[in-house]
């Protein structure tokens, strides 16, 4: 399964082909994380579990448009599908939630908290916003160093993480300097338990960028199409030069804040709201409606994708643990020295 | 009945909200739903108006805090995990913790941080933060062992005039259980004796004063009686109950979950080298974290922590020097 | 003079009245930063001189409209105008420059850091944005306690502030909880040398004011009575409940970031720009045009001026400095403990 | 020539920025303005494009920091002055220090903090935070106290593999003067005797360095000869140079500008009496700054930190001890 991000615009088979890639590795995030989850209920994953069930459209519809190896790309806790879409190798994810000491943190960082930042995946602290000025920093040393060409950095934060000074500084650091950042704001209408009216005031999260002077659109994040088509339009902007980029995806989580929560502060009524349909299988219907391939295909992908997660989860599950006694105890690149 | 000393937490904020009508808690997810690790739940049905959800805006809690201060209230802020309050430091130790010193009006507000290592939770959910708070002028530091002291001595903290940073232990929460809570405490600020000795003692505090009992506890059976203070409150610090055990042991050691440098057990080991040092027959000791940030995998993390045996072997060190 | 307030609107006399009473406030204002410039130039000041000059109108129309005893008032470092207004004592802000033992720090903090919290005025700390959750705080307080009646907190921001961490948090929490917060932004076209390009990228900083659900309004900061109307307009509104109000006043500094700073970084092209009129001399202006008073009036106006001015800081000169040994060194108001 | 401390810090900047291309700096005022305190004057004239000012926002100042360390350059930040870097603790504590351990991804970051108290400058404008930075893994703490260690420690701080908090004493800029810059240096990390002695060791750092040498000249007429130990770095510290002092002299005296719980001294005085006990003959004393902020006022001021008249009186009943 290719990286297809420089399809030409307009196209019916370009955007077919985006969507059915895009759909794929929906599935295979959601396999994944449904394994996960069940891992973690059995008591098998040390720390929490947190998923993007029911933002994979909107988290890998970013990513598709990216190209890995030029872009950067630094996603948040429910962004499995994007990181699958931008090209982590599955295997890293397994790695770490199984606590494999050849996973990319060695077992020093858990779940969500792996990438790779030399090749273009900074890797998230937890504090919320803090990760926007640094994507940032690498568009600036780029364009310092005159290697920015035309890649752009992308990362993502949730409605709730909008309220961080962090997301501030960056947002309007990124909009003085005109970096090609695009910052995809998952609207999923909480924070944990706390509701978009206890998060902040706006109208509209988009109504934020024209504060930063800095282009802003909103799309449905259940729409596979829309925030393909929205990625897409913003990214090229930001290829273009026209500098910071706010997509703003509407939706809900279809978990729990993490695999611990039975989240009872979500009501039946928004769950029954457009919000709260599940945008896997609304792109499977409007893939069949539009022909674009059949019920055995999707079947395969379903398939292939089990297959996969076995085999990344098996490949895990066989590796050691790390070990504290050989375990390189050195928070320093630079010197050796005791405390 | 039992209680746990999450339980404890939980009660002590009931009791100050329900004694004092100046008492509001604000936070992250404390309202309905009752905290990320359920410390405040119930509290919103009997008090809606004093138990408010606040966006994610550790910065701007903290100042409200203090603007509440300032009005007369006594606010307590629970941050979500210890480690967050990083957002909040300039408002903590700028604004709240020199408020009395340039302005003469005190600043009784309460920050709760969920604190320490747990398995699995990794180098952003893990930390003890004491260190960095107790260094600047105007804050008290409390550390409860206990699930007594987290009671008493929150609803203490509370009742303090001055900010008080609040470490409560996340690996207490629910392994540590008492029968009652207590009607009667030792001031938050008095170090107390946990166990008597006398070949050796050990200072800790919080989750490290259960270490040292278990590592006590293997030493008794060698014979070795290990005095153990528990600090409570790390600043300020006791010094006067921690010098009374050394001065009947003659050997000491410091013991504290957080990073080696310059910690609690820095300044404490310092403050006895300087007043006890013809009390002791030993070099005094220290053991801290390893100087790396708290490790995800548990049993990365088990190692990189102080734990019982860890201590005893310390202790078996100490004893023959 | 009173601190007048509560004039009732569109009555001309009471227009009057009210600019008269600010172009007091202003004129005492720039009378006595004048008077400790020049004795920071004979080297007797300790520290800093920051002064309001230019921006008096701006600063003393917000004050005006408040009213001791029952608003919140936490001003910054070029608002000696609305100090005044507010119902400062000069000799406060004198005692504070001559490092007098008797002012209301007591020598413990210095020129701009005083305040009387309370008394409704929250002392400011020197990190830029940290004051707006103070005051935000006091009124959310008040709101639990029942007691927040009438009141509204106000305080003051540059255009450099606003790209502060602690801007956003505490904007964005005051308008969640919907408070009578008024801030203004003087956008004085500089943050110490560092021009307005390369502070944030909005078109307007009041263009802010939507991504945060507030309301927000432009004046012209150089012209006193648009001010005036400005404040009065947005205080009234955030009385009667529409929640947290920015007032965006635009001016120019005519100083230097400090008086050590020469400012060659203000071009002459902005300072012979309207942004460059020196807001004093344009209320005169028109005050006299108006007929609200005569030349007569004003040189007196200035004249006591002078005299209060003369009279405070012989006051504080007269006063002691503290004394480190009798001084009382503790930071804690609950427990006296050595360390 | 004469060369003043500060200029020492902008001519090593200047040769950063000569020698590498990666190297850019990166704060408030800092470009054709110059900074605050002139310490980039010039540059930006030199290297447009490589000395750049920022927006008001210190926590974003350090993550462009970190995201441009991945991309392999090597950024200077400029506080403009360190007690503004409490905005920026989370990205660095948390973001850049942990880097390297998280990721095997080095962070060469150097983050300049015009640090410690001048007469007037009051409770933001003085502060002394290598305690806090030291405190955490990860991080490299320099607090040059000479024009010579100004230049070549900053030169070495922008070499270093990992985030460096660089620690330059305001009250140094204009103060002190050398003759000229060095071609050689002793690496940051090494301790220097300063000032050979017998009777007792002063450790000290950045402008106390110099409080403690106008001591031991005033306690040289007395026929007391003090050696002293400038530390030059903090974390980590050289804790054999300082051994060798002690052993040498058998007291010992650490001085801090900072706060006095859990700071630089508690942290050597608590290394040096679990290291060196037996070479001690008296208790080791510790002298910091009293426990509350830091009085504006000058008379205030000068009697809040440590001075030579203190660390005299002090070194005088130690000597006695
Ligand atoms: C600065 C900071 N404060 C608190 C937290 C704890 N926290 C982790 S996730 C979360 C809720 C995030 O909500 P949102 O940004 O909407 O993302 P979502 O979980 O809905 O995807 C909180 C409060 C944090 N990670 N960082
Ligand atoms: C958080 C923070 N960073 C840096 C500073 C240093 N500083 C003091 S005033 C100033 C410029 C402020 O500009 P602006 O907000 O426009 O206000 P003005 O001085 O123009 O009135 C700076 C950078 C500070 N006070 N706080
Ligand atoms: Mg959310
Ligand atoms: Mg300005």
């Amino acid at each position: 399964m290719a990286n297809i991000a420089n399809h030409e615009e307009g196209s019916e088979s370009d955007l077919s082909k985006v969507v059915l890639d895009t759909f794929r590795w929906m599935i295979l995030a959601r396999t994944f994380e449904d394994r996960i989850s069940n891992i973690y209920r059995s008591g098998k994953i040390f720390g929490g579990v947190y998923v993007g069930k029911g933002q994979e459209a909107f988290s890998a519809s970013m990513a598709i448009n990216l190209v890995k190896g030029q872009d950067v790309y630094s996603p948040l806790i429910r962004d499995m599908a994007g990181r699958s879409a931008f090209g982590e190798p599955l295997v890293d994810a397994a790695r770490t939630y199984m606590g494999s000491s050849n996973g990319p943190t060695k077992g020093r960082d858990g779940n969500v908290h792996r990438g790779n930042p030399r090749e273009g995946m900074p890797t998230m602290i937890s504090h919320l916003g803090a990760m926007i000025s640094v994507v940032s920093g690498v568009l600036f040393a780029r364009r310092i160093k005159g290697t920015l060409n035309n890649s752009v950095g992308a990362t993502t934060i949730g409605d709730g993480g909008t309220s961080t000074g962090a997301f501030h500084e960056a947002l309007n650091l990124a909009a003085v300097e005109k970096l090609p950042l695009i910052v995809s704001i998952a609207n999923n209408q909480f924070a944990y338990s706390t509701p978009t009216s206890k998060q902040f005031a706006c109208h509209d999260l988009v109504d934020k960028a024209v504060g930063y002077g800095v282009n802003g659109i909103n799309v449905d994040g259940t729409d596979l199409i829309d925030c393909i088509q929205g990625f897409q339009s913003c990214i090229q902007k930001a290829r273009a030069g026209e500098g910071p980029q706010i997509v703003v995806g509407n939706l809900l989580r279809l978990s729990g804040h993490g695999e611990h929560d039975d989240a009872p502060y979500i009501s039946e009524e928004i769950k029954k709201s457009k919000l709260g349909i599940d945008c896997l299988k609304k792109s499977e219907k409007r893939i069949l409606d539009e022909g674009w391939c059949n019920q055995n295909d999707i079947d395969d992908m379903f398939k292939n994708a089990v297959n996969e997660v076995n085999s990344a989860i098996e490949t895990a599950e066989s590796e050691s643990a790390p070990d504290p006694y050989s375990h390189d105890w050195n928070a320093y690149s630079s010197v050796k020295f005791d405390q | 009945m039992s209680i746990t000393y999450l339980e404890a937490i939980r009660e002590a904020q009931a009791l100050a909200l329900k004694n004092s009508e100046d008492v509001f808690i604000y936070g992250q997810d404390i309202g309905l739903f009752g905290g990320a690790f359920k410390s405040t739940k119930g509290l919103y049905n009997d008090y809606p108006n004093r138990v408010i959800d606040s966006p994610i805006s550790e910065d701007a809690m903290v100042g409200l805090a203090v603007g509440a201060a300032i009005e007369g209230m006594r606010p307590i802020i629970e941050m979500q995990f210890a480690d967050f309050s990083s957002v909040g430091f300039n408002q903590i130790v700028n604004q709240a913790a020199t408020m009395y010193w340039r302005t003469s009006v005190p600043c009784p507000i309460t920050i709760r941080l969920p604190s320490g290592g747990t398995p699995g939770s990794g180098p952003f959910h893990s930390q003890c933060m004491e260190t960095i708070y107790a260094h600047y002028p105007g804050t008290i530091v409390m550390t409860p062992s206990t699930v007594e002291d987290a009671y008493s001595m929150l609803l203490e903290a509370v009742s303090i005039d001055d900010p008080v940073i609040f470490c409560e232990h996340k690996y207490l929460y629910y392994h540590l259980k008492a029968e009652s809570l207590p009607r009667k405490a030792l001031p938050a600020q008095k170090a107390r004796i946990l166990r008597p000795g006398r070949h050796a003692t050990i200072i800790a505090y919080s989750a490290m004063v259960h270490e040292a009992v278990s590592a006590a506890e293997i030493l008794s059976k060698d014979g070795y009686e290990i005095e153990i203070v528990d600090l409570r409150c790390v600043k300020p610090i006791d010094i006067d109950t921690v010098l009374g055990s050394i001065a009947r042991t003659g050997r000491v050691l410091a013991v504290g979950e957080s990073f080696p440098w310059g910690g609690v057990t820095a300044e404490i080991i310092s403050q006895i080298s300087s007043e006890g040092f013809n009390l002791l027959d030993a070099p005094p000791a220290r053991l801290n974290s390893i100087d790396t940030p708290i490790p995800y995998h548990p049993e990365l993390w088990r190692y990189h922590r102080p734990t019982a045996n860890s201590i005893e072997e310390k202790i078996r060190k100490l004893i023959k020097e």
